[in-house]
């Protein structure tokens, strides 16, 4: 009977997509030619397709709520004896399969061969691959920075920020406009570049002070236009839509590169920096700093309460954030060596957005995730040339279905301390009730 | 520039206004019952214009005459377009609805990219014309500041303004509408069901969506599957400016938009009008950080 | 511990990207020739007809046995028309041992890629980037006339011919339309004219009311338009139903059919500058052949495309090789026929040939009127 | 008519009612009290369904309804007034009112309850046409309860219906309670918090303690009930 | 006196929710605030933290070993820089940071490291985080929650999260804890000990305690003094004794017949 009912229920999705899509699937109009063309084959694909989907997705979902209720069921009867966040996150559930835990890696045996392992592939990398492969990673490093960048705003600050491409851009058009005008090299136009976009971090954030939410978030997407529209607009100093080209690729003592040497050469450059960010944000993170921001994200209010300056929180993430968008761009005009407005447009913001959520948000493995994935993926979906960005859009929203918290979820610190200090005894009795470990 | 370039302006930001506020008004009903900027939006309005404009095509040789087969098509298409406003719903955003929000965010988003490439696949992506059917006003002939197009499409979004704040306020359907949107638990608790409440917000949405797909295509008389996104983003701008979650508020905002852009370009420069469009939004919220008649979200301590 | 699991994904995706490498490798010898453009995307539509058109060549020239006894493939790469994509494409062709690159098709995406070209001594023919600053690259070629011989042919014409003086000039903001915009208003500078109006659009934006108010205040005669067909066809056609009948004028940008299909009774009158028009008998083949192939009437630069891949292949065969150099002086020095006439390449890579004409929609069709 | 048997709920994972059986008889008034947070209002938010029990069976009329939907529990005639009144503060008076007979279709006898809901709270149809956000504490708890009697309720479920009102409003409000109880036999389930005025109203009470029942007993009794005094009532 | 509040007005669009309070608190007592729901408790206490700045009247302190200053109208972080702690009503915590960290936000406003020591990690910031991380588990050991440590608050127990929230205040160094209905939802089994917490936090640490209760035993237990708020008014204000057989408060707050 159930199953029954659960093919008739699938039957019957499968009709209303295949109702649903009927016009746009299967009617093909062109109005230039007054044509019409009918493809009924595509009425059938939509209903098989939709049938199996809808079994596919129901399966999907209910090992969700499975997977969920174990953890509440969990989470009650156990009382959450360990302090990390009771979903298990994707790398675990694959080491599991291995018969692997979290400890194993930590282990010196497997972490060093596996640190060296990865280290000597990601040098090795751009002298057994090709360039495109170099290039596109370069690229796909870019946007790792620029996601640890916004995850100090979004991750650790919660707050929404719709334009940060138009950090990305003035990082970039700092070196464009340098090296054009005055002929400044990247290393110099590198912290230059940083600091003009913290600079306009902290211009933004003032006025925005007091708005919160989905009005910051419209704020800043303004702020991003209004920058873009500038660099459009102000075409005797920005060179206007047709950008700034011919821009100098990073230096190294004056020596002259081929194409494929400096393209390597960039690659090192950027994951250097890349490895400095993540450095940089982990330590911030786990600092005085980087506790204000997340406690100001979490509840502005009592974070307030207990001392912490928001303002002064709010404006060091939006600079800080804005340091690495600065950098990222300056990145980005050396290795493009060309530069418009076209590309730090609202999508752009969206996907640097995209690639925080979707990796876990205030993650660091989880953002370097999905800033990989989400510049990887279109690459490598090229194959499907056509599909590619139908197939993007549908990933985005399936990922974000089944795992709401992003690829790899953010993990609490958990603080080691000394064990004279655990065996401390309780001053007093603790009256936390039944939830307490035996 | 004197008074009758004013009035032209006037008329053109009207017109703006007016085509922002049917697409806004199912921005700002979405959020306030969901807290959800439905990013898709747009593609609901431009798969309305599509659907339009396959109908248009069939019935053509059908030989109906024009003003029936605009009709039915319009007819067809919001139907349609509801029903993709519907499935979007239950598809991207429901099973989502107790998770973060910012999870939805990217999965509207998400839905956004994919919807835009499914027509463009399905479909094509040249621009296409479409059929200019709206009909002309003989009085209008001979005044050569305001076109037929933008009087019907301000008469229009006036007409669906009005209907849907009937609806709104005086329907059992529209009272639950605004009941779940200022208290979903006390709603529930009243004998609303939200989920149904929520599909109907919207199928309403993507209604007066799919309508506004249909007036500003007949308008500009072409169409191809990227229309949705920028319209998109100005209408959401344009209910944050208003206050998002308020009905008259997105209204108030799409017009306050419409004419800031028409006066910008007209007296200034169009190189700046989206410029002018942002700073406004910016200073309004500076000084009324919940939009014009957004209600400050009072804190409870 | 959290850095391990960063390294371990950063690791998995080393291999796929290794793994995506490896499989391109060993195939058998052929001609391989790119074509970049934006292939998704909104402005898929100016990058889509130069595939069909490099494809209708390419099956066209293997079906008579190839060039070199080679078979020409093609290898297509979507740029979006976004510069850094660009660049990783250009990268994408060079490792994927490219000859030659039909494209890029926006000017700036080509501004991006051009540098990778030179590095790799690749040669590209581009169908439509018209941008003048292009000519700084040495192995860039186009089949289309640069913005700087436009604007000024446009404005002789405007000023002398039809003796308007008051022009509004109007662009999309892109850098298509602002160039061209920008040139226009050089050339009027240097007879003493200055615009009524000279602003920017904004594309895709639901009325322009606003702005076509703005141009009847200033009372200008004709309306110069940088910028592409969409936007032109729904310039005109508010222009028309507001009942403001002056004159307007864009470029190769709006010349073809599309806007007349779009705009209908409305573009009536329209006048473009554009490549002396695609006529004769190579033409009209292709023309068949798109119809034919793809069932529908050939796209926006599809001519240019197809002149693009001719003149290409007639290169190769003269120069007896794919060498870079040779290539490169076959080009400048041959000529070949294509829809165009007979068209060759000047030392900056610019067409010669194809001189502009001017262009004006007579009973729904483009006739040449200069 | 009401029997809890064994629910337990959750909040995420925090399980704020560990396992309570009760009863509420046709006709009665009863009252649970307790301290906050000792998961009162998470019984009348699971009876409701807005938190649905994760364990054991809720009977309404012997019927088990812990597996319906909130509307569905509405339309049975089980309606609360939940804690802090939760007026729409958007719409008016009269529309507050009109969103209390949502699932009713008999237009006649809304009206009368109408008419019987400005006789209670006559203050109510002179602010008729008001938004709800914009009245008295006192007068937004009379709303409440019209609100909820606009549904004509077999059983009433009130939460806290005391809270931050003046003594005297507390009084009327209680009368009112009683009035209504005794008038349209409605049956009453109060959470209160003022144990001392709440037991005084009602026919029996339980007292829970984290998310268990601790006691339960006439009303009559609790209030001679030392610990209860102690607890409770501030003696 | 420590903290004295004079004719402190605070209105909402008209409503006034907060009329013309006075109330002084001196050095190590123990003083509760009583009235009934909505009687505008809460509302004081947002005043004197900064949350709302007050429509009229004054807020000054005088710390023990420091001088008489205004703090009315500043912000909530200055003021309790300046030593004023409190606890929220609907517990407040930062819900997804662990219970170590929730301790140690608070000591952050005694802390000196800026960007620049986090990112380099200096010996002195090294030193003054090892000295956060050290107090922050010793406070957690005096309110008896260590064995949280590394739980993330929002999983903690209800009981235990209101004890996080009295470990989070006092991590701020305060002289003067404002306790906003810290029994709310105890037993009372475990309100005993936090009877026992209270007093241990006035005696051992030498605070002084202002707090909101409903719970009447604990009150009337632990206060020194106690004040009565009904209407946004203070309507009296004595001794436990005083305030219990004060005929205003049996009316307003206990319900007429307790006193029979």
């Amino acid at each position: 009977m159930e199953v029954l009912k659960e093919l008739r229920k699938s039957l019957l999705l499968a009709l209303w997509f295949v109702v649903l899509t009927f016009p746009i699937m299967v009617i093909r109009v062109n109005t230039i030619t007054d044509t019409i063309e009918w493809r009924w084959e595509r009425a059938i694909l939509m209903a098989v397709g939709s049938f199996v989907g809808s079994f596919l997705w129901k399966f999907l979902l209910a090992r969700q709520e499975a997977r969920k209720s174990r953890q509440t069921a969990k989470g009650s009867s156990e009382a959450s004896d360990d302090g990390a966040s009771a979903q298990k996150s994707l790398t675990e559930r694959l080491l599991a399969r291995l018969g692997w835990t979290r400890d194993t890696l930590r282990e010196k045996k497997v972490a060093i061969p596996a640190l060296a392992i990865l280290g000597a592939i990601v040098i090795v990398f751009p002298f057994v691959t090709s360039i495109y492969q170099s290039n596109i990673m370069i690229s796909a490093l870019i946007y790792v920075i620029l996601a640890l960048g916004l995850n100090v705003v979004l991750g650790l600050g919660n707050m929404l920020h719709l334009g940060f491409a138009a950090f990305y851009a003035i990082g970039a058009y700092t070196y464009g406009l340098l090296n054009h005008y005055f002929g400044v090299g990247f290393w110099i136009a590198l912290p230059l570049g940083a600091a003009a976009s913290a600079i306009a971090g902290i211009l933004l954030a003032i006025p925005v002070l007091r708005l919160r939410g989905d009005y910051l978030a419209i704020v800043t997407l303004a702020f991003g236009e209004i920058i873009r529209l500038l660099l459009v607009n102000l075409s005797g100093i920005t060179m206007g839509p047709s950008g700034v080209k011919s821009i100098s690729r990073p230096g190294l003592f004056g020596l002259d590169l081929s194409y494929t040497q400096a393209i390597t050469y960039t690659y090192f450059i950027c994951l250097a920096l890349v490895i400095f960010t993540v450095f940089i944000v982990h330590r911030l993170e786990n600092s005085r700093i980087g506790r204000q921001l997340v406690a100001m994200g979490e509840d502005d209010i009592a974070a307030r309460a207990m001392g912490v300056n928001t303002s002064r929180a709010k404006l060091t993430a939006f600079a800080l954030g804005a340091v690495w968008a600065g950098i990222a761009g300056v990145l980005f005009a050396a290795k493009t060596t060309f530069i418009n407005p076209d590309s730090f447009k609202v999508w752009d913001s969206v996907l640097i957005l995209c690639m925080v959520v979707l990796g876990g948000m205030a993650s660091i493995p989880g953002v370097i995730a999905g800033a990989l994935i989400l510049i990887l993926l279109p690459e490598y979906l090229r194959v499907f040339s056509d599909y590619r960005l139908l197939i993007f859009g549908a990933v985005l929203v399936i990922m974000m279905v089944f795992r709401p918290g992003g690829m790899i979820p953010k993990r609490r610190k958990a603080y080691k301390l000394r064990p004279e200090e655990l065996q401390g005894s309780a001053a007093v009795p603790v009256g936390g009730g039944e939830g307490d470990a035996p | 520039m004197d008074f009758e370039f004013f009035v032209n302006l006037l008329f053109s930001g009207l017109t703006r206004g007016s085509i922002y506020a049917l697409l806004a008004l199912g921005y700002t009903m979405v959020y306030g019952i969901v807290k959800l900027i439905n990013f898709a939006h747009g593609e609901v309005y431009m798969i309305g214009a599509f659907t339009t404009l396959i109908m248009v095509s069939v019935l053509t040789i059908l030989n109906l005459p024009i003003l029936a087969i605009a009709v039915i098509a319009a007819l067809v298409a919001i139907v349609w377009s509801a029903g993709y406003g519907y499935t979007l719903d239950k598809i991207a955003y429901k099973p989502l609805r107790e998770a973060p929000r910012l999870s939805a965010l990217i999965s509207a988003i998400g839905m956004s990219l994919f919807l835009q490439n499914y027509v463009r696949l399905a479909q094509t992506s040249d621009f296409l014309p479409f059929p200019r059917f709206l009909p002309t006003v003989r009085f209008l002939d001979n005044y050569d500041g305001l076109s037929s197009s933008q009087f019907i499409i301000f008469t229009t979004t006036t007409v669906v303004m009005v209907i849907l704040t009937i609806f709104i306020k005086f329907t059992r359907v529209g009272k639950s509408m605004r009941a779940a949107a200022q208290d979903r638990m006390m709603a529930t608790l009243t004998g609303v069901n939200v989920n149904k409440t929520i599909s109907v917000t919207f199928l309403i949405g993507s209604v007066t969506a799919a309508i506004g797909g249909i007036l500003i295509s007949a308008h500009v008389g072409q169409i191809n599957f990227y229309i949705g996104f920028l319209a998109g983003i100005k209408a959401f701008v344009a209910a944050v400016l208003g206050g998002i979650g308020s009905i008259p508020g997105a209204v108030l905002g799409s017009f306050v938009l419409g004419l800031t852009e028409s006066f910008g370009a007209g007296y200034i420069s169009s190189d700046y009008e989206d410029v002018f469009a942002f700073i406004i939004l910016v200073l309004i919220l500076i000084f009324r950080p919940s939009g014009i008649l957004g209600k400050p979200a009072a804190q409870k301590v | 511990m959290r850095f391990r699991n960063m390294l371990m994904i950063a690791l998995a995706l080393f291999l796929v990207g290794g793994f995506a490498f490896a499989a391109a490798e060993g195939e058998a010898e052929t001609i391989k020739i790119g074509v970049a453009g934006p292939h998704s995307g909104d402005l898929a539509p100016y990058g889509l007809p130069t595939i069909n058109a490099a494809e209708l060549v390419a099956e066209k020239v293997n079906a008579a046995g190839g060039v070199l006894g080679l078979q020409i493939e093609l290898i297509i790469e979507d740029d979006t028309c976004v510069p850094e994509v660009a660049a990783n494409t250009a990268a994408k062709l060079v490792s994927d041992g490219v000859v030659a690159v039909i494209g890029h098709v926006c000017s700036g995406a080509t501004n991006a890629a051009m540098p990778i070209y030179v590095e790799s001594d690749i040669l590209a023919i581009s169908p439509s980037a018209t941008n003048p600053s292009l000519r700084d690259f040495p192995n860039f070629f186009r089949t289309i006339g640069a913005d700087d011989a436009q604007g000024p042919a446009q404005v002789d014409y405007v000023v002398d011919e039809l003796g308007m003086t008051k022009i509004a000039i109007l662009h999309d903001k892109g850098d298509y339309g602002k160039g061209l915009a920008d040139f226009a208003l050089a050339a009027l500078a240097k007879r003493g004219i200055e615009p009524v109006l000279f602003d920017g659009i904004t594309v895709g934006a639901v009325d322009y009311s606003a702005i076509i108010n703005r141009v009847a205040a200033e009372g200008a005669e004709i309306v110069l338009w940088g910028g592409y067909h969409p936007e032109a066809s729904k310039l005109v056609d508010q222009m028309r139903s507001r009942g403001l009948d002056i004159a307007f004028m864009g470029a190769d940008g709006i010349y073809g059919d599309a806007i007349i299909d779009l705009a209908g009774d409305a573009a009536e009158g329209v006048y473009a500058s554009g490549p002396s028009i695609a006529a004769g008998p190579i033409a009209e083949e292709y023309r068949a052949l798109h119809v034919a192939k793809y069932g529908a009437e050939p796209g926006q630069f599809f001519m240019q495309g197809v002149s693009a891949m001719l003149a290409l292949v007639n290169a190769i065969e003269t120069a007896g090789s794919t060498d870079y150099d040779a290539l490169i002086s076959a080009l400048r020095s041959e000529t070949v026929d294509t829809p165009y006439g007979s068209i060759g390449f000047d030392a900056m890579g610019d067409a010669t040939g194809v001189g502009f004409s001017v262009f004006q929609v007579q009973n729904q069709t483009y006739v040449p009127v200069q | 008519m009401l029997r809890l048997e064994g629910i337990k709920t959750f909040y995420g994972n925090i399980q704020a009612i560990k396992g309570i059986s009760l009863e509420v008889n046709e006709g009665e008034v009863v009252c649970l009290i307790g301290a906050n947070g000792a998961g009162k209002s998470t019984t009348l938010m699971s009876i409701s369904a807005i938190v649905p029990p994760r364990e054991g069976e809720i009977y309404f009329n012997d019927e088990p309804i812990s597996r319906l939907a909130p509307d569905e529990i509405v339309k049975m005639g089980i309606v609360q007034v939940p804690e802090g009144r939760h007026i729409f503060p958007g719409l008016t008076v009269q529309e507050n009112l009109d969103m209390g007979a949502l699932l009713r279709r008999d237009k006649e006898a809304i009206g009368k309850d109408l008419d019987y809901v400005f006789e209670l709270f006559p203050i109510l149809k002179d602010r008729k046409s008001q938004a709800g956000g914009t009245l008295s504490g006192g007068e937004q708890q009379m709303l409440a309860i019209s609100r909820a009697l606009m549904a004509s309720p077999k059983l009433l479920l009130m939460d806290e219906p005391s809270l931050g009102l003046a003594p005297l409003l507390v009084q009327q409000i209680f009368e009112i309670i009683r009035k209504v109880n005794t008038e349209s036999g409605t049956t009453i389930f109060l959470v209160e918090q003022n144990a001392n005025l709440a037991l005084k109203i009602a026919d029996r009470g339980y007292v829970m303690e984290t998310g268990r029942i601790t006691l339960t007993d006439t009303a009559a009794n609790l209030l001679e009930n030392e610990d209860v005094r102690r607890a409770y009532l501030g003696v | 006196m420590i903290l004295k509040a004079t004719q402190l007005s605070m209105d909402f669009g008209g409503l006034r929710a907060v009329d013309r309070v006075d109330i002084e608190i001196h050095e190590g007592e123990i003083v509760a605030l009583i009235g009934p729901n909505g009687a505008g408790k809460t509302t004081f206490f947002n005043c004197v933290t900064g949350v709302y700045p007050p429509t009229e009247g004054q807020i000054h302190i005088n710390p023990p070993g420091g001088t008489e200053v205004s703090i009315t109208g500043l912000k909530p972080n200055r003021i309790a820089e300046r030593g004023l702690a409190r606890t929220f009503q609907n517990i407040r915590l930062f819900p997804n940071m662990t219970v170590l960290e929730n301790v140690m936000v608070g000591r952050d406003c005694r802390l000196k490291a800026g960007i620049l020591g986090a990112i380099l990690r200096d010996r002195r910031t090294r030193e003054e985080e090892e000295q956060v991380i050290h107090d922050s588990h010793e406070i957690l050991k005096k309110i008896g929650i260590e064995q949280h440590v590394n739980e993330q608050a929002k999983n903690l127990p209800y009981g235990a999260q209101r004890r996080l929230e009295i470990a989070r205040a006092i991590a701020t160094e305060p002289f003067l804890l404002l306790l906003d209905e810290p029994a709310a939802g105890m037993n009372p089994q475990e309100t005993r000990q936090l009877d026992d917490l209270i007093l241990r936090l006035r005696d051992v640490e030498k605070l002084t305690i202002f707090l909101i209760e409903h719970d009447m035993s604990l009150v009337m237990r632990l206060s020194e003094r106690i004040y009565v708020m009904d209407y946004g008014e203070l309507i009296a204000h004595g001794s436990p004794a005083e305030v219990k057989s004060n005929p205003l408060v049996i009316k307003a707050y206990l319900g007429e017949d307790v006193s029979a």
